[in-house]
């Protein structure tokens, strides 16, 4: 079953980088690297998963998950929303000059 | 005897649910336009959503479930019909008409509201 | 404690910014110039810790194990202190330029300063990564300030490669941890040797991809001469000479910690990267015409040389890649202020356009003369010294492209420069273009600005006749010896 | 919870990811991210780890979507897609 | 769509499939885990008696680990600035624009559970699921239903933008100054129970020391800052056609 | 008993999926996405009650909660055709 979420969640990360490769669309870009981001924190969070684990919030009424990949999920959970902000932020602003979002028209990030 | 009443009450509420559920999605599935689909879509999802809570709720084996459930359903049935409401608003304001019907009431009193 | 003060001052700094300005709309100099002193000197006195009494400070008091460990070395000391005197010459120059007007900039300017710090000291790895998303939201943030069309599409094009990266090292991280369990480099170090072969394998691409791209090194190198081109001065002078280095350190400790007696294929790997970035940058750099684009390129091919430094895996090619880290911070930041000055003072950046300065502005021309000679490879200066280093040490590690491709790098960085200096010195034609018509500004004063320069053209030279003093090279080899001596590193974290 | 279970999950996650690469309005595409979150937020549910699905939860609904709305809504203008996708 | 060209496309998915599967053997090569090792068991045998606190991963996140979430809410106070930065030096006419009255009734019966919700979440991070991110996002949720619903005129009036910079600042200056508590007391910085902070009984509301605390400053800076994150990226709605150049500082 | 709920639910939201990716009207699609976040929701609930743990039910409550935000946006957005804030 775990080796069934972390297949998902490289099957995902995949995605996520093909539709950066490939998409022109700046959106796509992004919605891209949300894609990938949720899979690397599915793949950290089912690496804490043991059969028959309970939630690590005591008192424990049988083995508790590992709780350290839960952690560092919850970090990386809040500075990809403060990336993908970013990535808008910028999106939109170069949006006021090109009129565009279509990769190919904006003349620097074509290289 | 309760214990075996309880749970056959929360069963036939939780098969209500679930049906009621089903039926809606194929309602969402099945109808021609978007108002017709919004009506599948909330009214009777809101409804299965919230006799399978309720059953779940009779089914829990502790209290604190029980009123975490009842709360579930609270907030369910307080935050769907706002959202359901301004959607059916939006598609009316951007302009698409509904298929198969002839009168329309809530146009004609929104135009004369925005009129005066 | 000076290891947690270092982080800890640019920080508060930075947090207190906002409320300074709320207080007052805008901020003095003088605060500016006190908080960033607080910063550097915290900076300068856990590099003393490090060099002199490599230390380690338990946070929270946990064991290392479970808690977060910050770890000061000779290596992280030798960094501290290029990042301090580099990140204080950027910051005088950008209170030159912009006063205290721009107090989301300062802002920005500390939070990088106390995440690089806390790259430079940490010693876990899931730390590094957040310490490394501080710094690369403030220097995407940092590249855009211009606010110009293509600085914002360098910023966007930075951040879409460096989110990329990132998420190959929380990868990476990800990999290491399911791996081992725990997180602290120095028992990754013993714990990454029994693991299976195809993780180690993933991991280490992984890591070194992320840490690849997050540098700017060949085959991902695009983001970085838009970067460093479209910024401001002082900022490109900041992410040419200082970002960078935080980067290579950040590759350096990962890979001698982790790869040095695992993962072998590692070293050949970066070898490769850095000969293709040597040979790319610099064939790159022949082509442009904007002078700040030209150096930009220039950087590329550096990162190749302190890259082929580190892929000896041994003491003396760790201890030429630091040197020649520091000489290229000295030498990069001197151009790059000494380019946006120019410019500015012509009204182009075409290098066609630059002409008659040596009449107008003889010092400038000459201290560009002697940084760009030193950054060529001419003999007395420090340039020279640190690429001979690394030839030594990359023969030493038996192979000779990288020191031929080395040769030809240089063959080619001096006919590019000597492009741009004979520009600077052929006589004002004027009229010949046809640019639009140029008005003369008000002169500013730039004196801190040419300070900068003339003491960086000046420790270029004294940095040239250093290495033959025995009391410097043992310095510089007792870095080397650090950055590869894992079981040293491991000995001061766990206490054995 | 069942094999079978994840397994229907898990399929239903990557069908939504791929809707999300291969849709071509941009509008649509969002409002599958809000799907894929929850669906998301129950994997990690399942997984047992009930403070990342909290976070993951109220992240996604709540603040990227909004985002996600406001840069599109300044980047498109509206009949690109009200015209094109009329029945 | 796409105009690359075909050989580009099966290029990067072939990319794309190696990349997937050598990350797939690497993570099926590891031994299946059956059993939580390491700095983990730590945390689960002896959270309860070294930091009072319930929740384990709060635990983890507030006092273990808690330079990380320092480190983790200055992203967030970074991507702020400059996305403030990045969006200042516009006009900006509030709109007192909403939505129907049905809808604006509605929220205005639901935004006080709602910030009720965030504040338990926020209160009781140490003994449930929950804590500063999680209720900070919750309030920032609030803004932004408000601006939909009501305004933005309306959302500023009542959440001014001046307070929310003094949250964010104030939230990160309290989490810095607990830390220095610790450094001064000469048990290492971010110290928790060794500080001095007081344990409590375990499974009450005051309990685990600096957790609280903690969790309130992350609370304040992660909430103040999406809220000003997109109060910022709003601003430039109806600024949407002037072409000027450039606009930044020369 | 209640695994068959979840399996029922989850059939419906996988059918309801189908108007999400076919649905020939952004509005078709939010109403979609809403009602998939409705069954969901219910879905996590009786997920608590599998697990027998109440802490699950936060999860669920945060999603009643907060679900209908989106909606709320989106409904606006495509009212005006821009979000006027």
């Amino acid at each position: 079953m775990i080796l069934l979420s972390y297949a998902t969640a490289v099957i995902i990360f995949c995605i996520g980088l093909y539709t950066i490769m490939i998409r022109r669309n700046l959106f796509k870009t992004v919605l891209g690297l949300a894609l990938m981001e949720s899979a690397v924190l599915l793949i950290i969070v089912s690496s804490g998963y043991i059969p028959g684990g309970v939630p690590p919030i005591a008192p424990f009424s049988g083995p508790a998950v590992n709780p350290l990949p839960h952690a560092f999920t919850l970090t990386a959970i809040v500075i990809g929303a403060s990336d993908i902000a970013l990535a808008l932020a910028f999106i939109v602003k170069l949006h006021r000059h090109y009129r565009t979002v279509d990769l190919d028209r904006i003349r620097g990030l074509r290289g | 005897m309760s214990t075996l009443l309880r749970e056959s009450a929360a069963f036939v509420l939780m098969a209500g649910g679930a049906f009621f559920s089903l039926a809606s999605v194929i309602g969402i599935i099945r109808f021609p336009d978007i108002y017709t689909r919004i009506h599948a879509g909330t009214k009777a999802l809101t409804g299965g959503a919230t006799l399978v809570l309720l059953g779940a709720a009779l089914y829990a084996p502790s209290w604190q479930i029980s009123a975490k459930l009842f709360l579930i359903a609270a907030f369910l049935m307080a935050t769907n019909p706002i959202a359901s409401h301004a959607i059916s608003r939006a598609c009316y304001r951007h302009g698409m008409k509904p298929v198969l019907a002839f009168i329309d009431e809530y146009g004609n009193s929104e135009e004369k509201r925005d009129r005066t | 404690m000076t290891l947690v003060l270092a982080i800890m001052v640019p920080l508060l700094s930075a947090f207190l910014v906002p409320l300074f300005h709320l207080a007052r709309k805008t901020l003095s100099v003088g605060l500016i110039g006190i908080m960033g002193l607080a910063s550097i000197s915290a900076a300068l006195a856990a590099a003393h810790t490090g060099w002199y009494s490599p230390a380690v400070s338990l946070l929270g008091g946990w064991a290392p194990d479970i808690g977060i460990a910050l770890v000061g070395d000779r290596l992280s000391s030798a960094f501290l202190l290029m990042t301090a005197i580099g990140s204080g010459a950027a910051l005088a120059c950008a209170l030159e330029k912009f006063g205290g007007g721009p107090w989301r900039f300062y802002a920005l300017f500390f939070l990088m300063l106390g995440s690089m710090n806390g790259i430079l000291l940490t010693g876990d790895l899931f730390n590094l990564f957040v310490f490394y998303e501080i710094f690369s939201v403030a220097a995407y943030l940092m590249v855009a300030f211009s606010m110009s069309w293509q600085a914002l599409e360098a910023g966007l094009k930075y951040l879409v490669l460096g989110t990329i990266g990132a998420l190959f090292i929380l990868l990476g991280t990800a990999f290491t941890f399911m791996a081992t369990g725990v997180l602290n480099m120095a028992l990754l170090a013993e714990a990454l040797a029994s693991i299976p072969r195809e993780t180690l394998t993933a991991i280490s691409a992984c890591l070194v991809l992320g840490l690849t791209i997050k540098t700017g090194a060949f085959p991902v190198h695009f983001w970085l001469p838009d970067a460093h081109s479209s910024a401001q001065t002082a900022v490109s002078a900041l992410l040419s000479g200082v970002l960078i280095k935080v980067s290579i350190y950040a590759l350096m400790r990962v890979c001698y910690i982790f790869f040095l007696g695992t993962n072998g294929a590692v070293f050949l790997a970066i070898t490769v990267i850095g000969s293709f970035s040597v040979l790319g940058g610099h064939l790159m750099a022949l082509r442009q015409d904007d002078i700040k684009r030209l150096l930009a390129y220039s950087t590329v091919a550096q990162i190749g040389y302190i890259l082929i430094g580190i892929g000896c895996a041994s003491a003396a090619g760790a201890a030429a890649a630091v040197f020649h880290a520091f000489n290229h911070m000295l030498m990069k930041m001197g151009l790059f202020i000494t380019a946006g000055n120019l410019s500015e003072e012509k009204g182009t950046r075409e290098i066609c356009g630059l002409t008659g300065l040596w009449k107008s502005h003889p010092l400038w021309v000459s201290a560009f003369a002697v940084l760009s000679a030193s950054i060529v490879g001419i003999p007395p200066f420090n340039g020279f010294m640190s690429k001979w280093f690394i030839i030594l040490s990359s023969a030493g590690a038996g192979t000779v492209i990288p020191a031929l491709v080395i040769a030809a790098g240089t063959v080619i960085s001096a006919a590019y420069y000597l492009r741009v200096l004979s520009a600077f010195i052929s006589p004002d034609e004027g009229s010949s273009y046809d640019l639009p018509p140029y008005v003369p500004r008000k002169p500013r004063r730039r004196s801190v600005s040419f300070a900068i320069v003339g003491s960086f053209a000046l420790l270029c030279l004294v940095l040239g006749v250093m290495p033959f003093s025995p009391i410097f090279r043992e310095y510089f080899s007792s870095i080397g010896q650090t950055a590869v001596d894992v079981e040293a590193y491991v000995g001061l974290v766990t206490g054995r | 919870m069942s094999l079978s279970f994840m397994i229907f999950l898990y399929v239903f996650l990557i069908a939504t990811a791929l809707v999300i690469s291969a849709i071509n309005d941009i509008l649509s595409a969002v409002i599958t991210l809000s799907v894929f979150g929850i669906l998301l937020a129950t994997a990690f549910a399942i997984l047992q780890a009930p403070d990342v699905a909290l976070t993951q939860a109220v992240i996604n609904s709540g603040i990227v979507t909004a985002l996600f709305l406001v840069a599109f809504s300044q980047t498109e203008k509206p009949e690109c897609y009200s015209e094109e996708e009329e029945e | 769509m796409s105009s690359k060209p075909y050989i580009f496309r099966i290029a990067s998915l072939i990319l794309c499939v190696s990349l997937g599967l050598m990350l797939f053997r690497g993570i099926a090569a590891l031994p299946v885990t059956e059993k939580v090792t390491g700095p983990a068991s730590h945390y689960l045998a002896r959270t309860a008696g070294e930091t009072g606190a319930r929740n384990v991963v709060g635990a983890i996140l507030f006092d273990y680990r808690a330079f990380d979430t320092l480190g983790e809410s200055t992203v967030i106070f970074t991507a702020v600035c400059g996305i403030a930065m990045l969006f200042s030096r516009r006009k900006f006419h509030r709109s007192s624009r909403g939505l129907s009255f049905i809808a604006k009734r509605g929220i205005g019966i639901m935004v006080p559970f709602l910030l009720m919700y965030a504040s338990v979440i926020i209160l009781f991070g140490h003994l449930s699921p929950g804590g500063g991110f999680q209720g900070g996002t919750i309030f920032a949720t609030v803004t932004v239903l408000l601006c939909v619903v009501f305004g933005s005129s309306f959302e500023s009036q009542y959440f001014p933008p001046r307070t929310k910079d003094i949250l964010e600042s104030g939230g990160a200056l309290l989490f810095s100054g607990i830390g220095l508590i610790g450094l001064a007391a000469g048990t290492g910085f971010l110290s928790n129970i060794a500080a001095g902070f007081p344990a409590g009984t375990f499974g009450s509301f005051l309990s685990a020391g600096s957790v609280p605390i903690l969790n309130v400053a992350v609370g304040m800076k992660v909430g103040a800052g999406l809220s000003t994150i997109f109060y910022s990226m709003i601003k430039m709605l109806d600024a949407g056609h002037d072409h000027r150049e450039g606009g930044g500082i020369e | 008993m209640i695994t068959a709920m979840i399996w029922t639910l989850m059939i419906s939201a996988a059918l309801g999926f189908w108007r999400v990716i076919v649905g020939p009207t952004v509005p078709d699609r939010i109403v979609a996405a809403d009602a998939l976040s409705i069954i969901l929701t219910t879905t996590l609930a009786l997920l608590g009650l599998v697990f027998n743990n109440p802490v699950f039910l936060d999860i669920a409550i945060a999603f009643a909660v907060l679900a209908f935000a989106d909606v709320l946006i989106m409904a606006k957005f495509f009212e005006h055709g821009e979000l006027h804030l």
